[in-house]
């Protein structure tokens, strides 16, 4: 019993930690005001780039810090199109994600030699907590990057609200020309944030791929960008409401799997997420309606 | 620089050629890689050339079938059930061409198409029987990447041979689903864990690129897992018992090799009979296959004595597409 | 003004072939085979045909996003919707027997509906609850696409096949077809009329001027007496509508049934939102970026056939020349802000 | 440089500032000095270049020719992050505040009081607080700015500046948002900003201000300064003369027969009791009609239920469980929803009245659309119509193409104007109607309201510029707390008694 839920909560973690990151970087993207969909492709090339990084280098950190920077650099065309260009962020984003998807099936075919999926015994994975000697339920056969992850949701919550950069990415976020006039370097946060979430997608794509598990496939991002486009919709620009927004996802979704074991169609798996965020957002609103008729 | 159209960068104007359309990017569909290398090693064998048209959806395949049939290959072959609907018109329109589909054949079969299919649920039900026989917690599962009629040919013979060893054993099926079925390892792995942690100790992996997150998945709990299509063995030492096997290339380059040398149309079904389905415990280097089923002669010795009374008719699979 | 704005779709081009020739070579593609396969695959030797066939859907898809967003309200659901609207003219047309020509309308209609009723449901999401549609549409889109590929998996499934589809439609229901291979059928017409209807409510109808003064500000369309929460109700149903019909089209077209995944697959719903931001608020350029995007995807697989692109590469080619066509896009207001 | 002649060297001085936008000549030439501890008035017409000449200032753009001086300094403002620097400190017609932070963060914002690589709140709410006291600009530093009433965000403002060091204080109209309390308020603390020697240049339509408020003021005509005059020594009239190039024709508004009309109410109210969302009374038992060819007058500090009640009359307020009451039409209950036989001016010209991304022509359609009965609407007639209602409202723009943002303030005022006048309701609710609006408009404006009402048009004016009620209005309601407490006579009501009555004294 115990243990059946240590592995439901497990399950959740590992699965979202992903999501968690790129929703991060999603969210500070949308504390400064810039609406970011590209995460999906940056997500890809994150775990791409970290089973490179990782197959080069044998080591699974210098993947992950290989994934980082490439992803960072990877936002850079958004960066640059839609803050100095003025672009439209969602029709560059819409390209980057479709580059991103050929890019690393090309590039696979070159540096592995084959298409499909790659993987080595030789390819370094990243250790588990309990390998480490930190056997702890839950997180114990967890990456350390899915604790990293939830302390870094508490950090970019607790510098938001309380350190100088993050009260004026949150200013420039609201009222860019005035926070301009007051001599922010607007223009350098909306950079920023663009490459910090490549950033965070690097290394979401770095525990997607090195993490869950040990290995590169064409796609294998698998639509979890989009997943956390929709946590930062719905999390807006609050760290730990987007965090909930992903665990409640994760949740309904490893409940989905449970159930299907039981004879529920997968199709009806395949939607449950959506259905239960979706219920659970109806829900949130009615109630905030009654409580204001109830004041009337 | 590459291709610049010399003479023999592609077909000579009387050379043979192939064109193989799939009905969706090749990518990492396990089962799509195999009717490449199929077709690749036709085109080796009798000196064609060889083109591969990716489809995305029925539009494109329309189209692609078009477009091969301007080409006026030596073949062209069609890749799966998708495949039933252009070819039961276009090889009718064009009685020169000739044409292959593999793993299905189109309702109104013409007489330049030919077809090979396969029995996958003879093997699978092989496969079957080897995991009743080794499960201890008596529960077994599959992890597949969509629920198509189609993957059922895996399921519920592997259940079904299972039953017949050890009748009480209890079987699982998962899907993979979301976003991307077949290239989504890691949630593979977690449907994965999902049934290890309700105690089932054999997986089947029918999940393409998914396939390599159940071996991990069962390799972190000592559990043991089924490849597909190919010897997956290698690719989790230890941790693979063995293959439904589907010689999906060996049964192409036959059948390419027989239109090409004037045999065309009709129909060819690969079974056990045929040696076109299997698994790796029937061959005769399951030592050096790396599958750890090589390690339990006496499940060997049960597996060949159920393929022989397949073949001798004392046990019927059932075909779960047949209703 | 008038020459910068005119020079920016050429720049956008010829920005865009540059790129693309340097990754070609880079990749050891030859251009100059490339080049004319694409046009080919597009255009040429019978292409132009499936050309069409993918222009139909995406345009119509385009208006699915466009409409609504003229009122302000963005509309990311169109996969749902589509599926939605695909699978109720699969239904219609498999389970009641009609006369021909009826057999054609009645499904499409109930396509419509279908569409319409699933894009709907986020109007009162977003007036009664505060629900911005661009989270509902998207939340409900994934569920409807799944409860399509379940009724097409089980209930309306084709048996003794290997993949899930539903049987074929009856030959009264078949699109009737305007190009012997059958894929440019009645769909083109009807939605090039659709979008002359649309463009001409946009900007020479009462209802059309309201839903722009909606979408540019709402409290002042309320001011000046504009049912703000219906107008945003009716264009997101009429979004979906179309969406709908799209899946409709789709499905009664060859292979004149519902294949599952087929109408999700080639991607129309996110294609034709970047067609109509590229269009920038000039309704009237919708068709021809989604004209554009067609010619480069339908041209792609020409690509990839004849001159022996990988697949891979022809994404890395779209993918590129849609940033430098939204960047060239807008190079027309960099150019007014550093006047000013 | 010549050295100046003053022994005190001006706290800033703009030196021959030529600024262009397009065909524009929006300032030509300026010079203004300001003295340190003075307020600096500048007055002009809509688009006389009295903004354009502040944001030279404050960095916001750069001159053409000519420059600054600050304290004989010669500046180079390329931003207003520089201005600030200077000590510069502007606070905008349109606030330029974020509305989800406190207000506290709001006044720190780029210069945070930091303390273990935290912002450090305390010491930003006792910097908010300090200042506050000293300066008399109340503001609780915890309340998020979005949810504060116009007034406290204006003060948020000016803290802001003071905040920074600003030594020379811009203002650009502010008090066209403020109520004469609330203005009167603020006069009080730019008098104690000037004792510290700070200087103030204060932009405003309102000429009382200026001479009561301001010390000098200089007057600025198509771009050029057309007079400099010490308050002490001059009038209103002396300055419109240097406005407009002529003086004010002192119309006599009232309607030439005296009287008040008689007859049924065109607009009648009856017992109107309305709640907000919290439950909270907005309204309470108000009852009160207009005739026609009548105008009756709201008056009351801000929030004593003008909103709630103009709404209701318009129809654009959602009623809540909480509501009752009746509003008549000609004698017959109103609909639900906007209704068509009410014209509306509405206060929020940018967020209610007008689009500003929509064309003028499209933005003077609005209310009329439906008007024809056609679902059609032939974009040739509704240019026709808006040329029509540029020329004969002599509404100055290039075109009725051009968005309506292009328009200067007075110019979309009068379109707003244009546009309700011209319907022939039988009812005009008018607020705040000359906001922002120079003093040769406001005189048409009012033409305009008068001629309304000698058609035969019931014209419910609320207004906070109680020389403008008492100039127009036959009737004057005193509403205070959502109730109406007084009614008096629009010609012999004084601005003392008016403004007893807004108190919520018993007359
Ligand atoms: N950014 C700009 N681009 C183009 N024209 C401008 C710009 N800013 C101001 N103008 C024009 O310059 C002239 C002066 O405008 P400005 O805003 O300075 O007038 P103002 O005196 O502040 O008017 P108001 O009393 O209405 O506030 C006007 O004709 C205006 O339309
Ligand atoms: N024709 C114009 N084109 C572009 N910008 C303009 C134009 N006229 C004014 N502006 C800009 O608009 C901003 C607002 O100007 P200002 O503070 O004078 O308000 P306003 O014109 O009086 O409007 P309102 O009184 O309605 O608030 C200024 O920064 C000014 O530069
Ligand atoms: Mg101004
Ligand atoms: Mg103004």
């Amino acid at each position: 019993m115990n243990i059946l839920e240590f592995s439901f909560l497990s399950a959740v973690l590992t699965a979202m930690t992903p999501v968690v990151l790129a929703a991060l970087g999603g969210l500070l993207c949308q504390v400064a005001g810039v609406f970011n969909i590209a995460l999906e492709g940056q997500l890809l090339w994150g775990a791409f780039t970290a089973v490179v990084f990782s197959h080069l280098s044998g080591n699974a950190w210098i993947g992950v810090a290989g994934a980082v920077l490439a992803t960072a650099l990877y936002a850079a065309p958004l960066s640059v199109s839609s803050v100095t260009f003025r672009a439209d962020p969602i029709v560059v984003a819409v390209g980057t994600n479709l580059l991103a998807l050929g890019l690393t099936a090309f590039l696979m075919r070159q540096i592995f030699g084959s298409g499909g999926t790659y993987t080595s015994p030789g390819l370094a994975g990243l250790p588990t907590l309990a390998e480490l000697g930190l056997d702890v339920p839950v997180l114990g056969p967890q990456s350390p990057v899915v604790p990293f992850a939830l302390v870094l949701v508490a950090a970019v919550s607790w510098w938001l609200a309380r350190t100088r950069s993050g009260l004026r990415l949150r200013g420039a976020g609201q009222h860019l020309d005035a926070a301009a006039a007051l001599g922010l370097p607007v223009t350098a946060y909306r950079h920023g944030v663009v490459l910090a979430a490549g950033a965070l997608c690097g290394l979401a794509g770095a525990q997607l791929a090195l993490g869950n598990v040990t290995l590169f496939s064409e796609g294998m991002s698998a639509g979890r960008g989009w997943v956390a486009v929709v946590a930062v919709m719905l999390g807006g620009v609050r760290p730990y409401r987007v965090l909930l927004a992903c665990l409640l996802f994760g949740a309904a979704e490893a409940v989905g799997f449970r159930l299907q074991g039981a004879g529920l169609p997968q199709q009806a798996a395949d939607a449950a997420p959506y259905v239960i965020t979706l219920l659970a957002l109806v829900l949130a609103g009615v109630a905030a309606r009654r409580r204001t008729k109830e004041a009337s | 620089g590459g291709g610049t159209g010399g003479p023999n960068a592609s077909a000579a104007p009387d050379g043979k050629s192939i064109i193989l359309i799939t009905p969706n990017p090749v990518g990492t569909n396990s089962f799509l890689q195999l009717g490449v290398k199929g077709a690749e090693a036709a085109a080796k064998e009798i000196g064609a050339s060889f083109k591969l048209y990716e489809s995305k959806d029925p539009t494109s395949i329309a189209q692609n079938v078009d477009a091969a049939v301007r080409a006026k290959p030596t073949v062209i072959v069609g890749i799966s059930f998708s495949f039933d609907d252009v070819f039961t018109t276009v090889p009718k329109q064009h009685p020169q061409q000739q044409f292959l589909q593999v793993d299905s054949c189109a309702k109104e079969q013409a007489p330049n198409l030919a077809c090979v299919s396969f029995k996958e649920h003879e093997a699978a039900y092989l496969a079957g029987v080897e995991a009743g026989l080794l499960t201890k917690s008596g529960k077994i599962g599959v992890v597949a990447a969509l629920d198509t009629p189609f993957i059922h040919r895996w399921i519920e013979p592997f259940f079904a041979g299972a039953a017949s060893v050890k009748p009480d054993v209890a079987g699982t099926p998962l899907y993979v689903g979301g976003n991307n079925p077949f290239s989504d390892p890691a949630r593979a792995k977690s449907q994965a864990q999902t049934l290890t942690d309700r105690g089932a100790d054999i997986t089947l992996a029918a999940a393409s690129a998914g396939n390599q997150g159940v071996f991990e998945a069962v390799a972190a709990t000592g559990a043991k897992a089924f490849g597909v299509d190919v010897n997956q063995c290698g690719q989790s030492a230890g941790n693979v018992v063995d293959n439904v096997l589907k010689h999906v290339d060996v049964a192409e380059l036959a059948a390419i090799k027989e239109i090409v040398s004037g045999k065309t149309g009709g129909v060819k079904v690969y079974g056990l009979a045929e040696g076109g389905v299997g698994v790796g415990a029937l061959s005769a280097d399951v030592a050096s296959s790396g599958c750890t089923v090589a390690a339990s002669p006496d499940v060997i010795t049960k597996v060949k004595q159920v393929r022989d009374d397949i073949l001798a008719g004392k046990v019927t699979v059932a075909d779960p597409l047949q209703s | 003004m008038g020459r910068v704005a005119g020079a920016a779709p050429v720049l956008a081009v010829v920005g865009a072939l540059v790129l693309t020739t340097l990754v070609m070579v880079v990749v050891g593609v030859d251009p100059v085979l490339a080049y004319p396969a694409l046009v080919r695959g597009a255009v040429a030797d019978g292409n132009l045909e499936y050309t069409v066939a993918a222009f139909v859907p995406t345009l119509g898809m385009a208006l699915a996003f466009a409409l609504p967003l003229r009122a302000g309200e963005f509309n990311l659901g169109g996969d749902g919707q589509m599926a939605a609207g695909g699978v109720a003219a699969a239904g219609v047309a498999l389970s009641v027997p009609l006369p021909a020509g009826v057999a054609v309308v009645v499904p499409l209609v109930a396509a419509g509906l279908a569409g319409g009723l699933v894009a709907g449901v986020s109007a009162p999401l977003r007036t009664r609850l505060g629900l911005p549609a661009i989270v509902t549409t998207l939340l409900i889109s994934a569920p409807m696409v799944s409860l399509a590929s379940y009724l097409v998996r089980f209930p309306l499934a084709e048996p003794d096949t290997g993949i899930a589809q539903t049987p074929l439609l009856p030959d009264a229901a078949h699109l009737p077809a305007l190009t012997e291979g059958g894929y440019v059928t009645l769909g083109l017409p009807l939605i090039v009329l659709l979008t002359l209807a649309w463009l001409y409510a946009d900007t020479r109808t009462v209802t059309g001027y309201e839903i722009r003064a909606t979408g540019h500000n709402r409290e002042f369309a309320r001011y000046g007496g504009v049912p703000v929460d219906r107008l945003a109700a009716v264009t997101l149903a009429a979004g979906g509508a179309f969406a709908g019909l799209v899946g409709g089209l789709i499905v009664l077209g060859p292979p004149y049934r519902f294949v599952d995944g087929a109408l999700t697959a080639p991607g129309y719903t996110f294609t034709a939102v970047a067609a109509v931001l590229l269009a920038t608020a000039r309704p009237i350029a919708v068709p021809f970026t989604v004209a554009l995007l067609t010619v480069l995807q339908v041209g792609g697989q020409g690509m990839e056939r004849e001159a022996g692109v990988p697949s891979q590469l022809t994404q890395i080619v779209q993918g590129l020349i849609i940033v430098i066509v939204a960047v060239v896009a807008t190079v027309r207001h960099l150019r007014q802000r550093r006047a000013g | 440089m010549a050295v100046p002649a003053d022994p005190a060297v001006p706290a800033v001085e703009l030196v021959g500032v030529t600024k262009r936008f397009g065909s524009v000549l929006a300032n030509d030439g300026i010079d203004l000095a300001v003295a340190k501890g003075e307020v600096h008035a500048v007055v002009g017409e809509n688009g006389a270049g009295k903004s354009t000449l502040m944001s030279v200032l404050y960095g916001l753009h750069r001159p053409d020719a000519g420059h600054v001086l600050r304290e004989g300094r010669r500046l180079r403002l390329r931003s207003p992050a520089d201005a600030i620097a200077c000590g510069l400190g502007m606070v905008h017609q349109r606030f330029r505040l974020f509305p989800d932070l406190t207000v506290a963060e709001n006044i720190v914002i780029g210069a945070e009081p930091v303390r273990r690589g935290a912002v450090d709140r305390a010491a930003a709410r006792r910097a908010v607080e300090e200042l506050g006291e000293r300066y008399g600009l109340r503001a609780d530093p915890r309340a998020r700015v979005g949810d504060l009433p116009v007034g406290v965000r204006q003060r948020v403002e000016i803290l802001r500046a003071l905040y920074r060091g600003a030594e020379v204080l811009i203002l650009d109209e502010p008090t066209a948002v403020l109520t004469p309390g609330e203005a009167s308020r603020l006069f009080e603390v730019l008098r104690t900003i000037t004792a510290t020697g700070a200087s103030v240049l204060l932009v405003t339509h309102k000429l009382g201000e200026v001479l009561a408020a301001g010390d000098r003021v200089t007057v600025l005509r198509q771009g050029r300064v057309t007079g400099r005059f010490r308050t002490a020594d001059t009038s209103a009239d002396e300055l419109v003369q240097a406005m407009i190039g002529r003086s004010l024709s002192s119309l006599e508004h009232r309607r030439d027969g005296g009287g008040p009309a008689s007859g049924a109410y065109a607009l009648e109210v009856r017992d109107l009791n309305v709640r907000d969302r919290d439950g909270v009374a907005r309204l309470t038992g108000v009852s009160f009609g207009v005739r026609p060819g009548e105008i009756v007058g709201i008056a009351g500090v801000a929030g004593s239920g003008q909103r709630e009640l103009i709404d209701t009359v318009t129809g654009l307020r959602t009623p809540g469980p909480g509501d009752s009451g009746e509003v008549l039409l000609g004698g017959a209950t109103a609909r639900r929803g906007r209704e068509p036989g009410v014209a509306y001016v509405p206060e929020d010209r940018h967020g209610r009245g007008t689009a500003a991304d929509m064309s003028l022509a499209e933005n003077l359609l609005m209310g009329d659309q439906r008007a024809t009965g056609r679902r059609t609407l032939p974009r040739a007639a509704v240019r026709a119509r808006a040329r029509d209602l540029v020329e004969r409202f002599s509404i100055s723009a290039a075109s009725v193409d051009a968005p309506i943002s292009a328009l200067s303030g007075g110019n979309a005022q009068k379109a707003v104007l244009a546009r309700e006048l011209s319907r022939h309701t039988p009812v005009i609710v008018v607020e705040e109607p000359t906001q922002g609006v120079d003093v040769g408009a406001q005189e048409r404006i009012h033409t305009l309201l008068a001629e309304a009402r000698d058609r035969g048009q019931a014209v419910l004016l609320q207004s906070s510029e109680l020389s403008e009620l008492r100039l127009l209005a036959d009737r004057v309601l005193v509403m205070f707390e959502g109730r109406v407490v007084a009614e008096l006579n629009g010609a012999t009501a004084t601005e003392a008694a008016l403004g007893h009555a807004m108190t919520g004294a018993t007359p």
